[in-house]
């Protein structure tokens, strides 16, 4: 029987178990009159295990047998096949996010500032691993608190060229509400925005004034 | 029409007409059998495969017209009734559930043949007047998805032809990967933390285009060395003239925000730039790159 | 990116995959900032399906992307490791998949009127149960048939990148005048005929219209 084609079939028998095969398994392929020559799957395997040189897979032998497996190497691409999409961005991440990118360079002090609220260090650690904002520098007062500004994959994955093409503050009246299965977090955005107007000033009409000003900002 | 009542339950199922010669279909047992009934040649052990290979009346008209080599757009309606009536009449006679669309096509069949016995209407009708028109239309219809069936079987198919390849992975654990985020999120979030800062009636709101807000972050980032740099160092004409105005409005602003200074020892000298915030290093140091610059930078550090 | 490396990764990525990937797929196992150049993929695919030669699988693609697969030369031993695998179709399940594959959207009641008898729920469930098969829309006629097209999974199974490859259906032979097959008189008893003709011919018409519809069916 030729070489080549009991190793064509050894290889495509490995790749099409889902469990290792032993070499008996493998002699088990063949019909008994067509038996491959004594020595031939041996032979075939080191030549499949050989051929893997600079691919990205290898062909390795464990308890139960023979079976191709995903190299090391690439692992770290691979295992991207199973991903797991981490859980949405708390409102305070995204308001965070927002104030560094519309406010750049802002400390975190500044920012609380503008919330109203403390800045939980994990929000700011969070955006630095996604590599969206960086330290451009420290302030010099007492502390010397980091600046934060916006970084290039931050355009990137906004789609954007510069921060120019962020609407204008004018502009966010403007926006349609996300769709309701889309809450920022686990409280209905009606819930958050009555819950705002409450607390900070009786200021329906200032929101008013609000939308107005930013005009300014061209 | 007699063979059209042939279906019809207690009627004896072979009238037995002419023998035709054709070659047996079925061999049972090892014998060819062509006693009965000897119009179908088919014997009754064989009969019950037969008729289950069939997928209704169109199927079994079909075999029929292909079995004695007919075109099919040439049906002689008379003998092919004939014979398919006598089918039914076996598969009765087999306690066969006769399911109605044998039964229909029987009928069908009968009214062909009957219209065909009638005068034909007049010329300026047209040609659609043949009334077996309608049945070939079904018929080759019909083996168009007989044949398309057949050839769907013999595509290379998973399981049957071929397998999937696959690869063991050693390390099955999940990537975590950040979410995604809809840039209307962000913005609805900023309109919210705006509405709650009563930041417009403020003096917070700023003038200058975002473009100044990003070029500040790049000045400072030039700067971080903590050096003195030239002051045209940090423009790059190729911008274009809005390109120098951005980094122009920049370095005013971050200068009006202590973030940077700005020196010039003698009127028209060189003008000179260093970052007032410390780099992420942090490292304090304040080298001159040049003897110019004494006294001017006190304020901080 | 090193080309080999990205070929590496495609290789893996492909063997590790239960499913076909596509190139889109394929450029989400690297992370933003390291998205291999424009054309990469492909290249790596074109030289992967290349390196097949000689070997005893083949990397192929299908509708919902590209996979590798065991060499129908050597599949009959392959198919050793399973004994009692391969299902068959009856014809029935097969004609009726037929109709749906090249006539859809297409109803039950439809396929029925083309093989001239009834189809057995059985045959219709067997088919969605394999996700062959899916309702895509209800016909707008009294009692809202539903109406059935097929799926990528179909397509996969199959080896098909597209409806395109299927097996071109025969044309219909015109028909031509019919030999009499008995001389006819040139006397009319319309009465007979004309009521015939007016219950067949509509159906005739969408015969001929439905012979347009599988050139749109991508």
């Amino acid at each position: 029987m030729d070489p080549n084609l009991i190793r064509q079939i050894v290889e495509a028998a490995l790749l099409a178990a889902p469990q290792p095969l032993t070499l008996a398994q493998l002699a088990g392929l063949f019909p008994e009159d067509e038996a491959p020559p004594q020595g031939s799957l041996q032979q075939a395997i080191d030549e499949l295990r050989e051929a893997c040189e600079g691919r990205g897979v290898e062909l390795v032998e464990v308890a139960s047998g023979y079976r191709f497996q995903v190299k090391a190497e690439v692992h770290a691409w691979v295992a991207r096949l199973w991903t797991e999409r981490q859980a949405k961005y708390t409102r305070a991440t995204l308001e965070t996010l927002a104030l560094i990118a519309y406010r750049q360079p802002i400390t975190r002090g500044e920012i609380e500032q503008i919330r109203g609220v403390a800045v939980n260090t994990n929000t700011i650690k969070q955006l630095e691993e996604r590599e969206w904002i960086r330290v451009v520098g420290h302030r010099d007062v007492p502390g010397k608190p980091a600046l934060f500004g916006t970084t290039k994959a931050f355009l990137d994955y906004f789609g954007l060229k510069s921060l120019d093409e962020l609407p204008p503050l004018a502009e966010l009246k403007d926006i349609p509400e996300l769709e309701p299965q889309l809450p920022f977090d686990t409280i209905t955005p009606a819930g958050v925005a009555g819950a705002a107007m409450a607390d900070d000033t009786p200021s329906n009409d200032e929101a008013g004034e609000e939308d107005a000003a930013p005009e300014q900002m061209q | 029409m007699s063979e059209a009542n042939a279906p019809e339950a207690g009627r004896p199922a072979f009238p037995v007409p002419p023998q035709q010669q054709e070659m047996p279909l079925a061999v049972v047992k090892g014998q060819p059998v062509l006693q009965m009934p000897q119009d179908l040649y088919i014997p009754p052990d064989a009969l019950e495969v037969f008729l289950e290979a069939f997928e209704g009346p169109l199927d079994l008209l079909l075999y029929l017209i292909r079995r004695q080599n007919l075109d099919i757009l040439d049906i002689p309606v008379a003998e092919i009734t004939r014979q398919y009536v006598d089918y039914i009449g076996v598969m009765q006679e087999m306690r066969f559930e006769l399911a109605a669309e044998y039964l229909v096509m029987a009928a069908i069949l009968a009214e062909i043949k009957s219209r065909m016995l009638l005068p034909r209407p007049p010329a300026e009708e047209g040609q659609e007047a043949d009334p077996r028109a309608e049945l070939v239309r079904r018929l080759q219809e019909y083996e168009r998805f007989k044949k398309a069936a057949e050839d769907i079987d013999q595509l290379d198919r998973l399981d049957r032809d071929t397998s999937l390849a696959s690869a063991h992975v050693p390390d099955r654990s999940v990537a975590r990967v950040p979410p995604e985020v809809d840039l209307r999120e962000m913005l609805l979030a900023l309109r919210e933390v705006l509405k709650r800062a009563e930041l417009y009636s403020h003096h917070a709101i700023r003038r200058e285009a975002l473009s100044v807000r990003q070029r500040m972050g790049d000045v400072l980032s030039r700067l971080s060395d903590q050096q003195f740099h030239a002051f045209e160092t940090l423009f790059t004409p190729e911008e274009g003239r809005l390109g120098v105005v951005v980094t122009f409005l920049s370095i005013l602003e971050l200068a009006k925000e202590q973030l940077i200074e700005i020196v010039q020892e003698a009127p028209l000298a060189p003008i000179y730039v260093k970052s007032l915030a410390a780099a992420a290093g942090e490292e304090g140091e304040t080298a001159l790159p040049e003897p110019t610059s004494d006294g001017a930078e006190a304020p901080n550090d």
